[in-house]
């Protein structure tokens, strides 16, 4: 006796959730660079970076 | 008897409010702080009276009957932004009721409740709901409650905001009194509150990012 | 301390509502199950116990996010943080003020919904005696969620999502023992002695950690 | 008496910026070996022949079982961190339990959905309210009820401190939980209701599964340094928009 | 108008998930039956619909009292007051601005409720149906229980008074109605037809009576 | 344009505060209320938004615009002592909610959003919740809502409580403005608000209990 369907759908279900989860992560991550870029070009920047020249927050995603 | 803050930094949120202050008090001192809106005078009185995580420092508090790793909060009674009344019951209830959680301190005696009222002037009026009260009467029953039972530090922030004149001569005179017996007063106020050899402590607020966390 | 407790029982008398809306809700939901189940008595009086204490726990969430948070509104919590007694004590005593005043009443009108339920008189006496050992664990487990619902704009919820998993046990072992009482085979004692074990480990983690999240959560 | 408040420097090697670093570095390793990992553990799993007693519904167990693990060791994670937050105030920890709780709901999610598209097929139905499912169950609400609260207080690192509690109130509970559970289903339950797990799994099986548990463990960990890096920088922005706001007031009332 | 609506409804959003945490709170009620009334299907299914109708009732009441009251604690309720909108269409707007951020994500979660209670697909529809009729109707009663409590310090009590009784109806002819739809031999329209009869008349009544209220209680 | 205000009386509780009061403001007028607490400020300034009931007279509004029966309400802004802005809105949405809420009354015309920040000196925070802001420039926001849309008449109560100098003068400023531009403006204060042709009426509270009901 084979279930495919219920094989695919729990395989599907994890892959959704998962690709879900990862991608909003990931989307979260480049609106907050994308936040602190604004603030940068804006003149608001971190003290530190201030008064010591620092790697742009964060480097690469 | 000393209260005693060293090197006191606090944060409010995120940012740092003030780094670094430091202050003794000995008996009959008074220390006003002043300061623009947002300057954290509010937030200091609640570092002193133990309501807020200081960031780095102390408060501590010295006399000759106390062990030496008190509290300071034990020794003082706070009258902050909100009255700490029940409306729903009547003013000598929500006077006795503190009277008797609070007890005295160190020998002090607390007046009873009726002479507080008196004290206050507002003698007739403690069988009345505290909701009843206007604005300024409400802000001088919450006074009274510094007087049922005794603390040797009183701490007040804007104890006179919206009052008008008389009732902050009543204030000014009871806080004299307090002072005369040998007590301590920290007060914020935007108005001066007509003491005459009070220190000032001007608050700037904003101290900056100190060692940045995030 | 007493004067403390006298206080939250005369504000939870004067300022009011608690316990009626608790007893109203709790004779609310009783009432509506029927409905479902029909008219069989029989069954009726089986799952009595259970719709029971649902029934109280569900009301007993009702009054629960406000426990700390007048205190707050009016300042009184500064205050009671501030004083010596050691603040475990302080929440304890309100603890033991809100279930005076919210838990007791619903205990008292349990037998009412019993009758309602057709449940015989050990089931009644049961019924009402693990609500007894078992409503001071949900008024100590709910004092750890209104202490941390005290800084939230709007607790209410909240404060209910956070306590119901954690009251879980209370309801299966005070159902059970409940049951167990009616039943011939399961003994009574074991899980009403594991009730009693709960509500005391709960009276003392319910304080400790409600203490915790009031020296967090005021500011 | 310090009369001036003013802006003094700090040192800039404050904890967050050298996680920073240390992410940036890690993280294409990590997701690198997690993306390897499960394309083995897929292959295995896909190229073994479903012989089990539960026929090819076994392939559901290499997802299942792993995330089911992953939901529990999630919130042991979290509980970890809620110790750092409430005993040493470290801001990392702060952010690492803020940042699992999403993670630790959704493997939660896929645990009780691969479960109940195993549980239909053997033993016809979605959903019995039986002692593990349903602590699995609690465990995801108390996930969303912890997500909820850290939605609900604007002052992150109060937020933590009081999130912090109420995760180890809820440690110390599920103890309770799974004790008591078993305990009401002694009771009540149906005798007829398969029992999980029992006969200890062949090797062919037993492989996949644990190159699968891995690779969810390792996307477990890629995805939480990802999120507590997320949430760093999100506090930066707060922080720095705060100060804006109060250089902004501070320039115009001058 | 529709600036007010939407103002409520992002605010029912940023206030700490408003809507998340009616469905997570309603989720989690109905989660918590079963370890009362024990595992037994049959009988879960049989009660489905009152405990789903229960629960969106629980959930409407802890969150319903502050409806007005936070407007009111900011003072934007006085400049609401003031303008020259009739106020009646005011709190009409924040009632659907309630509803859409509190009754209708309820609504929409109850099938999943329904499947954790073993009901079937008629039962679920029907329960869904009587609930996207009979939710309004608790949110305009509780409307007029908010608006008197808005002034009153000692309200609690009088609106759980005032509002539970006028809740009873709907929930018995919600549930009613869910149930008529699955049992044969009783009609589903009756019932159905009196619900959506109740909810018209409060969808009058309840915003009058607000109304009134708030312009009386406001001081 | 004017507003007139003829034998008002009204209660609170069940004691009369005050009766027979009577003022007609013309374009451009201001009329500043003094008076000890509790002598009835804020009731005064409530009645005459139509917040509470008095007890007897009648507020109206002439205008050549206007019908003869309005509201006086209607050509109002009032600035209680609460700010009427939600905490987890940005200051943005606030004011653009009020904005478009209020619309503007006879032709007049509100600000744009930027603009009425910038008028109170924040014009860089517009984006930010308000919740964020410190109490000053909270009070500053919410006094920029009465620039986003163009009412006649400015009913503010103690608009400057608690606030600092620097905050007073701007507010001063726009209230000058707003008289200069033809505006009608009612405040109630403990402190002096620079307006020099300001005219005063001074609140003794307490009228007695006219005609007694009981
Ligand atoms: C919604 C339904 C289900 C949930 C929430 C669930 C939950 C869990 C959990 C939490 C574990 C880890 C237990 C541990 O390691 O201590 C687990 C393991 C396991 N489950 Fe499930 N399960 C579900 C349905 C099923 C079904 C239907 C089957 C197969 C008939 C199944 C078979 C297994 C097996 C074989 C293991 C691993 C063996 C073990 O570690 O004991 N589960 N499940
Ligand atoms: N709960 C809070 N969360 C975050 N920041 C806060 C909070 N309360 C106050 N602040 C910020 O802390 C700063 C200091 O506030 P504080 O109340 O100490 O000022 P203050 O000197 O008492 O001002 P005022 O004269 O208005 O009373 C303010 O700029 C404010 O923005
Ligand atoms: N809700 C209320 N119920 C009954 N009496 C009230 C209520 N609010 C105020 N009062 C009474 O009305 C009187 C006038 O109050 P009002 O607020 O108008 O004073 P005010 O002049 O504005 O004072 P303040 O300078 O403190 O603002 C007070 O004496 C108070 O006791
Ligand atoms: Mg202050
Ligand atoms: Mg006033």
């Amino acid at each position: 006796m084979t279930h495919t369907f219920y094989i695919t759908t729990a395989y599907a279900v994890t892959a959704i959730v998962t690709l879900c989860l990862i991608f909003w992560v990931w989307l979260d991550g480049r609106a907050r660079q994308k936040e602190l870029a604004e603030l940068e070009a804006s003149g608001i920047r971190r003290r530190s970076a201030q008064t010591k020249p620092e790697p742009a927050p964060g480097g690469q995603a | 008897m000393r209260l005693i803050a060293e090197n006191l930094s606090a944060r409010r949120g995120e940012d740092l409010l003030f780094q670094g202050i430091s202050f003794a008090l000995e008996a009959g001192e008074c220390l006003i702080l002043t300061g623009r809106n947002g300057s954290g005078k509010s937030t200091l009185l609640r570092v002193i009276a133990g309501l807020l995580r200081q960031e780095t420092g102390k408060v501590t508090w010295h006399s000759a009957k106390a062990e030496s790793d008190m509290r300071a909060a034990e020794a003082c009674h706070y009258l902050g932004h909100r009255n700490a009344m029940k409306a729903e019951l009547t003013v000598a209830e929500n006077l006795s009721f503190w009277k008797s959680l609070f007890g005295d301190f160190e020998g002090g005696r607390g007046m009873s409740v009726g002479e507080a009222a008196e004290a206050v002037g507002l003698g007739g009026i403690a069988h009345l709901p505290f909701g009843y009260l206007s604005a300024g009467q409400q802000r001088r029953m919450a006074f009274a409650k510094l007087l049922v039972s005794h603390r040797p530090v009183w701490i007040l922030d804007e104890p006179t905001a919206a009052l008008d004149v008389t009732a902050e001569e009543v204030f000014t005179t009871l806080i004299k009194a307090h002072l005369a017996e040998g007590g301590i007063v920290l007060a914020a106020t935007h108005q001066p509150l007509g003491l005459e050899d009070a220190r000032e402590l001007k608050m700037v607020g904003f101290a900056g990012v100190m060692e940045e966390v995030w | 301390m007493t004067a403390l407790l006298l206080r939250d029982l005369k504000l939870s008398v004067r300022a009011g509502g608690g316990a009626l809306i608790g007893v109203l809700f709790f004779i609310t939901v009783v009432a509506v199950i029927p409905f479902g189940v029909g008219p069989d008595l029989n069954l009726l009086s089986r799952i009595g116990p259970a719709i029971v204490w649902i029934g109280a726990l569900l009301s007993s969430l009702l009054g629960l996010d406000r426990m700390f948070q007048t205190d707050r509104e009016d300042g009184s919590l500064d205050l009671l943080l501030m004083q010596e007694h050691p603040l475990v004590l302080t929440v304890l005593v309100k603890c033991l003020a809100h279930w005076i005043g919210n838990g007791l009443p619903l205990v008292i009108a349990s037998p009412l919904l019993g009758l309602f339920m057709n449940m015989n008189e050990v089931a009644i006496g049961a019924t009402m005696l693990t609500l007894l050992v078992g409503t001071p664990a949900l008024t100590f487990i709910g004092a750890v969620g209104a202490a941390v619902a005290v800084a939230l704009p709007r607790g209410g919820l909240l404060v209910s999502i956070l306590v119901l998993p954690l009251a879980v046990p209370v309801l299966i072992f005070g159902v059970g023992a409940s049951y167990a009482a009616v039943e011939d085979p399961a003994p009574f004692m074991p899980p009403f002695l594991i009730l009693v074990a709960i509500t005391m480990f709960f009276a003392v983690l319910g304080p400790l950690g409600a203490a915790l999240a009031l020296r967090n959560a005021n500011d | 008496m310090s009369e001036s408040l003013a802006i003094t420097k700090f040192s800039d090697l404050a904890n967050p910026t050298r996680f920073l670093a240390l992410a940036a570095r890690i993280l294409p390793w990590m997701a690198a070996v997690t993306a390897i990992l499960f394309a083995v553990g897929l292959y295995m799993s896909f190229s073994t022949e479903g012989d089990y007693q539960q026929g090819q519904t076994v392939k559901i167990m290499y997802i299942h079982v792993p995330a089911a693990w992953l939901s529990m060791m999630c919130y042991t994670v979290m509980a970890l961190s809620a110790i750092g937050t409430l005993v040493w105030r470290h801001p990392l920890a702060d952010v690492s339990h803020k940042a699992a709780a999403p993670l630790g709901a959704a493997f939660t999610l896929i645990a009780l959905a691969t479960g109940s598209l195993w549980g239909k097929p053997m033993w016809g139905t979605w959903w019995v309210w039986d002692a593990r499912l349903t602590s699995v169950f609690i465990l995801f609400l108390m996930y969303l009820g912890l997500i909820a609260l850290n939605r609900a207080m604007d002052d992150p690192s109060r937020a933590a401190r009081v999130s912090a509690i109420l995760i180890l109130v809820g440690f110390v509970n599920i103890p309770i939980m799974k004790f008591s559970v078993d305990w009401w289903n002694t009771l009540h339950q149906p005798a007829s209701v398969i029992r999980m797990g029992g006969s200890t799994i062949d090797a062919e099986f037993l492989w996949p599964l644990l190159v699968m548990a891995l690779a969810f463990t390792l996307l477990f960990f890629t995805l939480h340094v990802m999120a507590m890096r997320n949430e760093i920088w999100r506090r930066r922005v707060t922080a720095q928009r705060r100060m804006a706001a109060r250089l902004a007031g501070r320039d115009n009332v001058r």
